[in-house]
């Protein structure tokens, strides 16, 4: 069941300190900068952050990095011209960082959402990022075994949901968002308009309601 | 004369074959979109999310939820398509694109590609798409400057930088010369296939690498 | 009053909680779906690509492209979504599912399900989804008539028909009896939680797997 | 590069003897029967088929069986009301069959087209058809190692595609057809209707063009 929350706040209520967040997004296009924003004043911390990239300027996962909730983050690309608060951090040795190739980030957490145990991924191979993992020849190419990353929580930016929970996103705006749906035990959509069901196009819904457990229109 | 990164752009467009589905990765490489007309037939891939990308928007077309790899914004061309980051990317590392131009610190005569950290003592590491873009298109053209401002060759006998891919590199793309790698026997072969403004004799005292020339087939 | 199989169905429904998201496997389990009504909030799920899957198709609305996982046709209701079956799996293998309804040959006491194949001399092998629906939700339900034709129990202490999933089964729902099972320190006590026409005296006396009374939680 | 066949002859053209044939559809849903039909006239043999189902009634892949073209059959769900024609031959052991549970199926081409080595999947452990394949323990949960599925060519029936090969499935039909397009060296695919580019939803397209090498409207 999906739930269609008042606010924000309601949205994000009872997240735990040590969980762990997944949060949508390639930059800003498809951050659920909203629900960053009520996890901040919802106060959990000691957070591990999923995210494609680790905070851009002082607004949405930065602003929740400043105020040093965050424990580790999980990340393919988190140097940017506009990350200078992770950069701070990690200077300091305040964060950790676990540094993912941007597709097995995605696939981990598609793995995590299938059930998938683990897979043989060629990505990394005879790099620094597959150090210490197991590896394993199949048909003449080498792979690397990469395991699910699994959310408590995910936070996600979408465009449009149904009162059923059904959910389309904008463009290059999805990115991350449905495999993130995916792969937590809760899964929280931002969204810019809540229609009646029935008025999304059954052939176009990108994320099922029934991996969507609270909306609301922000 | 040696190449501008215009002309080197548009010396890797040259050989990207009509009706191509192509990456261009962040940085130089997009330049050569300028030289991908619609009458190249030409797809372009963006690995957050979208086929048949098209240019930088520019005023009114600014679209927050449509940007590309390196977070610009761009346009929607007729015929685009747009799917989540586990589907992008899994069209990328099942080898379905044909070709992808990346920048590099370093390619080895083997077809190393280092350019991904350069392990300064203050870097921040952020790897984003590169390890997955190295190892995922049919060919994998690298575009860069022959040598680093300090001289220093980057096409070279092994790198020394972290890898970000074992021998995946096919061509490479510089101001000086043209090389087609992984020739020979051993693969180790750097068969130079144009030069601008300089001989194959000075490259080949200039390079550590073992040269030939392309059309010495054997 | 031993149960029709219409009653097994309204039995096995009154089990589904409000908004659950089931899949009810074809033959006798889907039944089930007559006495989930709107006011159910039920979401079904059929494997073969569809959430939010409707009653049968009659007359004019019967179309080729809409089936369900029995190739029945089926009808769209409002809020409905489609996905191919790689998705659809996923959602499935991932715990996604709440409920799953299963027919079955023989359930053990342990909760392993033999459902796909007699070994007949003559039979062909057929599986279709229900290795994958066997393992799938986050809980599994068994519909079947506690004694075969012949007389033989299908509860029983280990299954001798080839199995389709092992320790998945958590509640069975047969004309004579509720059974609850994966109970005890074991894992293999089973619990007799409603009977209809008979007795826990009788079934215990018909039964060769461990029987206690549902209400003896020790 | 998308090409518009002008006929189901010109679509098929080219497939050899001993290809492995990926055939779209969940019974009739989703069937691409006009290729069928044209691959039967064709005269391919000696081939492997990766499909659901094993044909139904005596049209189709039925009729393609019947010719003696199948050497081998991999499918979840051979035996169907009307699947005498594979019953008959499987009887007579003229034709092989791989028996995969449904989930598995797709997965494993789901996996061929994203460039996954092989994966671990919960389904079919300690079942028969499991054995003899590697296991491992994960988290306390058993897996069975799976590998990919790839195909040689891919027939799939869509709805409609656009001039670019971009493609739309319509309700249930959709089911293998977008894993498969992504699984085969060449993919053909037949719909209704060839429109112009831009006249589908990009935010809608299921099977992009990079995936489709051929289309027919029938």
């Amino acid at each position: 069941m999906t739930t269609i929350c008042d606010s924000a706040a309601a949205a994000v209520a009872g997240i735990e300190d040590g969980a762990t967040v997944l949060i949508g997004g390639f930059g800003l296009a498809g951050m659920p900068i909203r629900l960053i924003d009520a996890l901040i004043d919802q106060g959990a911390t000691d957070l591990t952050v999923v995210s494609n990239n680790a905070g851009n300027g002082d607004t949405g996962l930065a602003a929740l990095l400043a105020k040093g909730r965050v424990r580790k983050m999980i990340c393919s690309f988190p140097r940017q011209s506009d990350s200078h608060v992770f950069d701070g951090l990690y200077r300091e040795g305040r964060i950790e960082l676990e540094l993912v190739p941007q597709g097995n980030l995605a696939e981990r957490m598609r793995a995590a959402g299938a059930g998938i145990g683990a897979f043989f991924c060629p990505t990394g191979v005879g790099t620094p990022l597959a150090e210490g993992k197991e590896t394993r020849e199949i048909d003449g190419r080498t792979y690397v075994l990469e395991y699910p990353i699994k959310g408590d929580v995910a936070l996600i930016g979408g465009h449009r949901a149904d009162r059923m929970g059904n959910v389309v996103y904008r463009k290059t705006a999805r990115n991350f968002g449905p495999v993130m749906a995916t792969a937590a035990a809760t899964t929280i959509v931002q969204v810019r308009e809540v229609v009646e069901v029935g008025e999304l196009d059954p052939e176009a819904v990108v994320t099922p309601g029934i991996y969507v457990d609270r909306v609301v229109a922000v | 004369m040696t190449l501008s990164k215009d002309q080197m752009a548009a010396r890797v467009a040259r050989d990207i074959a009509h009706g191509a589905y192509v990456n261009l990765g962040i940085g130089q490489p997009t330049l050569v979109a300028d030289h991908l007309g619609a009458e190249s037939g030409v797809v372009l891939h963006t690995e957050n999310g979208m086929l048949n990308m098209g240019r930088a928007a520019v005023g009114d077309e600014v679209d927050q939820d449509l940007v590309n790899a390196g977070k610009i914004p761009v346009v929607e061309p007729p015929g685009a398509a747009y799917f989540h980051s586990a589907d992008s990317f899994a069209m990328m590392r099942g080898s379905h694109l044909d070709v992808c131009v990346l920048g590099a610190f370093q390619v080895s005569a083997a077809g190393d590609l280092a350019n991904w950290h350069t392990e300064a003592p203050d870097a921040i590491p952020a790897v984003g798409g590169a390890m997955d873009l190295a190892i995922g298109a049919k060919s994998v053209f690298v575009m860069m400057t022959l040598f680093a401002k300090d001289g220093t060759a980057k096409l070279v006998p092994e790198c020394t930088y972290p890898l970000t891919g074992v021998g995946c590199v096919s061509r490479v793309y510089t101001d000086l010369a043209v090389f087609e790698l992984g020739g020979g026997t051993d693969g180790r072969d750097v068969a130079v296939v144009e030069t601008f403004g300089t001989s194959y004799d000075e490259l080949a005292q200039r390079l550590a690498v073992p040269l030939r020339r392309a059309h010495d087939r054997g």
